[in-house]
């Protein structure tokens, strides 16, 4: 697997690069909202970055139970690089959110359910990652964070159906579901680009981690050969 | 007659262990036999405890098999718990109960049922029946290896490991465990011991083991 | 069956009785729970509606920060001298030793709480008292789950660095569903025309699947 | 002197450094305060104004279980294999040990108290930044305190005998109106018009009374 | 000529010492001079580690006299805790810490000033240079004793008191450990040891000393 990825993380790259350009020229290009200005347009950002750490998330959950059933070590390489990246997304989501708050709530922050849930989403992101390293065998780390990332799977569905299940400030869903239709015909195709490039983003930073992280621990494994070598 | 290592009770075919950065066990074979006592002996850090330790099911078993009565550890590992005994550096006893207590917890964790007498009886033989309701916490050395050691009486245990038995037990204990061990042997069981004083064990027919940075070895003699 | 029963209730008992004997946990739980109260009464100095509108986050908090303290300290008596090795070695499922652990934890927590509720009652001058079997109800319920979840988080930790900030890291984002389904609870039973029964099925909901699960994920946890 | 003072460092070092090297410690700290804020705001859900008159309360409830729960830690490490044993026969005065443990502890709990404090602010979107000087100090003169008597507590606990849990209880009392006044302190700078300064003065008046006796009690505590 | 009593550096006088519940040392008389190495023999549970605790000033001299070099232990207890050097049962080691540190903890806290180098050469004559940067955790029993015995090569101390030195370390660690002893002693350094295995020290001048009941005794000939 790693090594597909190795052969394949340049394409994606390229392909990441492309899109992102045209989303961002589209961006730049559509009208600036009549009610929101120039504001809006962090919103082809956020919603891309929201829906990227929400799937991470989801992967995670999944490379974690198949790392539980199967005990391979490729699934816990997946679980460890997606961790990662998950935080990278939910932070973003976190900055262009508060960011774009300012102007709209006039706060940076509101304590409503769905900005709560997705704080405890990062929380738990970087909970995995600390546990993670306060194991010194790897073998337990593995299984801890596995279970760990399984039990946590739970603010997954509460994120998403806060603004259903809740009075909110933020944006009730607007792609689907029984809410009424928000996003216009302009803001659609800018916003479809750019979910397509954050998705190849998000695609191309798993596999760049994952080979990261497969180094790291093959080069932990070569060192102790050494070490042991040198002592005879 | 030897008895071929077919009808061995306990075998262990080429078994590895590594700690995260450290290769520790290296393809060890070994067997053992109905009555039979194998002493391993070797350097600081050769890897003794660890053995000891991979074999009562605490460690996993890397790389290699492990068998005990005909079980494979990977499959059935709560049973082969329930029939071995381990002993070993620590004596697993709560400071804050008495030796009573801490027999009637082993008891209870091991499914073994114990009346009291049977408890009390186990404290005197190990020479506690003064301490029987003190708290452990304020044994002595030799006091709490003793009791360590008294578990062994609760159940015939069918495979015995224990790591440095000897050490802080006064001579009188020596020769009271050496007792132990012989009928314990006698009886059919199956011991494997690390020591550093062979001479203890003199008494007891035994087979000597050299382990060296992992792997077995005919002697010792050329250690650096 | 009942013996594995009887060994799940020596492993509580070991760690309710060494807590009672040295006082440990229940003491410095206790401390904390009332120092908590104090600083609240002096913070807020509430007026008696405000008091009621505040009382269930107040005592949720105090229960969530309190069982933290205690959870950071059921894994150590197991620290002494192997004792964790010991347990590990006992013929006994890993879900048993699940059992034994969280029921003496829950215990422990359960008589932190039952000492403060009337003492929160009393210091904020709310007069619920005719609602207390409700409420303590509800308290149970969410400290099942909540204790569940912390043995488990405190297996998990049990073994790091800096173990007990881990651990705090760990159980406060995944409480937080099941703290405010308890609030919430609470909040509801002492508002007139509040409903309340949606709360509690929520709070049964997450007990029953942490419960469930926690059994089994100790299991992976504690193996070498 | 300055031999002493090193001893006391390495101490601290030891508690501090030690088992924090290489980790990520800062960030587990810091997203462990945030962890605490959502409890909190999940826990008492309050508006604008209500979370002026929380915050000082809010501040020093988790302070005192930050630093509680470092020096649960804190007094763990040294029951490690007789560690306890070593500081005591070591050379160097008990006031010299006290003074090396508190400092680790200083460190750990003022370390959560940054991170805590401009992270409560812009969540609770409570606007005091001007004043963020003055509340760093009055957290920091209330935590010199607070740490002194909480490493008396865990001396306390750690040696456990009879005559700890008659002082446990006094430490309460004690602890209670250095609370109080840097509860009251905190809340008189955010009000307009409060008036800081007496107690302001009341916790230095306590940090010097408790600093002062505490390495003295600290030294008749450990001592057999 | 034999040395008259009044030369001795180190003099105990009828020294009591009780537990709670037990009298364990009754009235011991005991002197040392420069060179000299005596060997505690006894039961378990006679009373050897307790007198070397006392003698280490870890225990309070509840009747009778204990003089080292002239200073009383009344008094000078921290000063004679600079001269003297106790390595116990337990090894006061810390597990996060590696030898390295472990030592300049050791060495700090004695208010030795040790260079790194110095630091480095004593894990080397220890045979744990390959080790030098691993954490004491993971290490094996008799590595843990050979660190801790390693101590004494930090600063000649005056009175060394050893608890069951032998125990753990292999045959060439003994043979080590004989020669760090008898050039100690030929400095002029008194040693005092309690030991159950004789036959190790033969290799050293000594004088036996036979504990039985907390009394020294002629011979133990006649233990029961
Ligand atoms: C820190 C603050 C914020 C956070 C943490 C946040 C979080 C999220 C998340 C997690 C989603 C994806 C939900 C899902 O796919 O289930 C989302 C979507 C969205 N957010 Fe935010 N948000 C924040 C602020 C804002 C603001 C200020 C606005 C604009 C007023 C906004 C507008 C939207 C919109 C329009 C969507 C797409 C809705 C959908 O398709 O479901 N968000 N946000
Ligand atoms: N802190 C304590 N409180 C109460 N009793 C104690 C305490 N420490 C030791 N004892 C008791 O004192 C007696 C002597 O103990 P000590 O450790 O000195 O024996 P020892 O001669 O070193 O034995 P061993 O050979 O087993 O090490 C024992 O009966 C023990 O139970
Ligand atoms: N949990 C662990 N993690 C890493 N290394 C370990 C661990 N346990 C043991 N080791 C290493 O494994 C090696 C063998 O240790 P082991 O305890 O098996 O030695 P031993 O033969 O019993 O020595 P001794 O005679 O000193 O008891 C040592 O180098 C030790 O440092
Ligand atoms: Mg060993
Ligand atoms: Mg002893």
């Amino acid at each position: 697997m790693i090594k597909w990825f190795s052969k394949w993380h340049g394409v994606v790259f390229v392909a990441t690069l492309l899109t992102l350009l045209t989303g961002l020229w589209l961006v730049l290009s559509a009208p600036a909202d009549y009610q929101q200005g120039d504001a809006v347009r962090i919103l082809y950002i956020h919603v891309p970055a929201a829906k990227m750490s929400l799937l991470s998330y989801l992967f995670l959950t999944v490379a974690s139970g198949m790392y539980l059933w199967r005990r391979q070590e490729p699934w816990d390489i997946l679980a460890e690089a997606s961790v990662s990246v998950g935080a990278a997304f939910t932070a973003l989501t976190l900055a262009s959110g508060s960011i774009w708050g300012k102007p709209m709530w006039g706060a940076w922050w509101a304590w409503d359910a769905r900005l709560t849930s997705m704080l405890v989403l990062l929380i738990l992101f970087m909970g995995l990652m600390a546990l993670r390293n306060a194991l010194e065998d790897p073998h337990k780390a593995a299984r801890a964070t596995a279970v760990l990332a399984i039990i946590g799977a739970v603010d997954l569905p509460i994120i998403h159906y806060s603004v259903v299940w809740w009075r909110t400030l933020h944006q009730p869903p607007s792609f689907a579901g029984p809410a009424k239709q928000t996003i216009t015909g302009d803001l659609l195709p800018p916003l479809l680009v750019m979910s397509v490039a954050f998705i190849l983003l998000g695609a191309w930073l798993l596999m760049v981690k994952s080979r990261e992280v497969a180094a790291r621990r093959a080069w932990e494994t070569l060192e102790t050969e050494r070490l042991e070598q040198s002592h005879g | 007659m030897q008895p071929s290592p077919a009808d061995a009770r306990l075998q262990v075919r080429d078994l590895h262990h590594a700690f995260a950065r450290h290769r520790v066990l290296q393809g060890i074979d070994l067997s053992l036999h109905a009555g039979e006592c194998g002493v391993l002996l070797g350097a600081n850090g050769s890897g003794k405890s660890t053995l000891l330790a991979v074999l009562a099911t605490r460690l996993r078993v890397q790389k290699g098999s492990y068998q005990l009565l005909g079980l494979d550890v990977r499959e059935s590992a709560e049973e082969m718990r329930g029939r071995l005994l381990f002993v070993g550096h620590h004596t697993h006893l709560y400071g804050h109960l008495t030796p009573l207590e801490n027999l009637l917890f082993f008891a209870d964790l091991q499914l073994i049922t114990a009346s009291e007498e049977r408890l009390r009886a186990v404290v005197a033989a190990v020479g506690l029946e003064k301490f029987a309701e003190q708290p452990v916490r304020w044994f002595s050395a030799g006091m709490r290896k003793r009791l360590a050691l008294g578990r062994m009486l609760l159940r015939q245990p069918e495979l015995l490991l224990l790591d440095e038995p000897y050490s802080a037990l006064d001579r009188q204990g020596v020769i009271w465990l050496n007792q132990v061990l012989q009928s314990y042997l006698t009886a059919g069981g199956m011991l494997l011991m690390a020591s550093h004083d062979p001479e203890r064990i003199a008494a007891l027919p035994h087979r000597q083991l050299y382990l060296r940075r992992g792997r077995l070895v005919q002697s010792l003699e050329d250690e650096p | 069956m009942s013996k594995l029963l009887r060994a799940a209730y020596r492993i509580a008992w070991k760690d309710v009785v060494g807590d009672w004997r040295r006082r440990a946990t229940l003491s410095s739980m206790l401390f904390f729970a009332i120092a908590v109260l104090v600083v609240f009464q002096v913070a807020f100095d509430p007026d008696r509606l405000e008091a009621t509108r505040l009382l269930p986050g107040l005592l949720w908090v105090t229960i969530l920060f309190t069982s933290l303290m205690g959870l950071g300290r059921v894994f150590q008596a197991e620290e002494e001298d192997g004792a964790l090795e010991g347990l590990l070695l006992s013929a006994v499922p890993r879900g048993v030793l699940f059992l034994g652990k969280w029921s003496g934890n829950l215990l422990l927590t359960l008589l932190v709480e039952l000492a403060l509720l009337p003492l929160t009652l009393v210091l904020f001058n709310v007069d619920v008292w005719g609602q207390l079997p409700a409420i303590v109800g509800i308290l149970l319920l969410g400290t099942l789950g909540l204790t569940g979840l912390g043995v488990l988080l405190a297996a998990m930790t049990q073994t790091a660095r800096s173990r007990e900030t881990l651990l705090a890291l760990l159980l406060l984002p995944l409480t937080a569903p099941l703290l405010i389904a308890g609030v919430q609870a609470l909040a509801a039973l002492l508002q007139p025309g509040g409903e309340v029964e949606p709360w509690l099925r929520l709070l049964v909901i997450f007990d029953l699947v942490y419960l469930a699960l926690a059994p089994w994920a100790f299991g992976w946890l504690v193996t070498e």
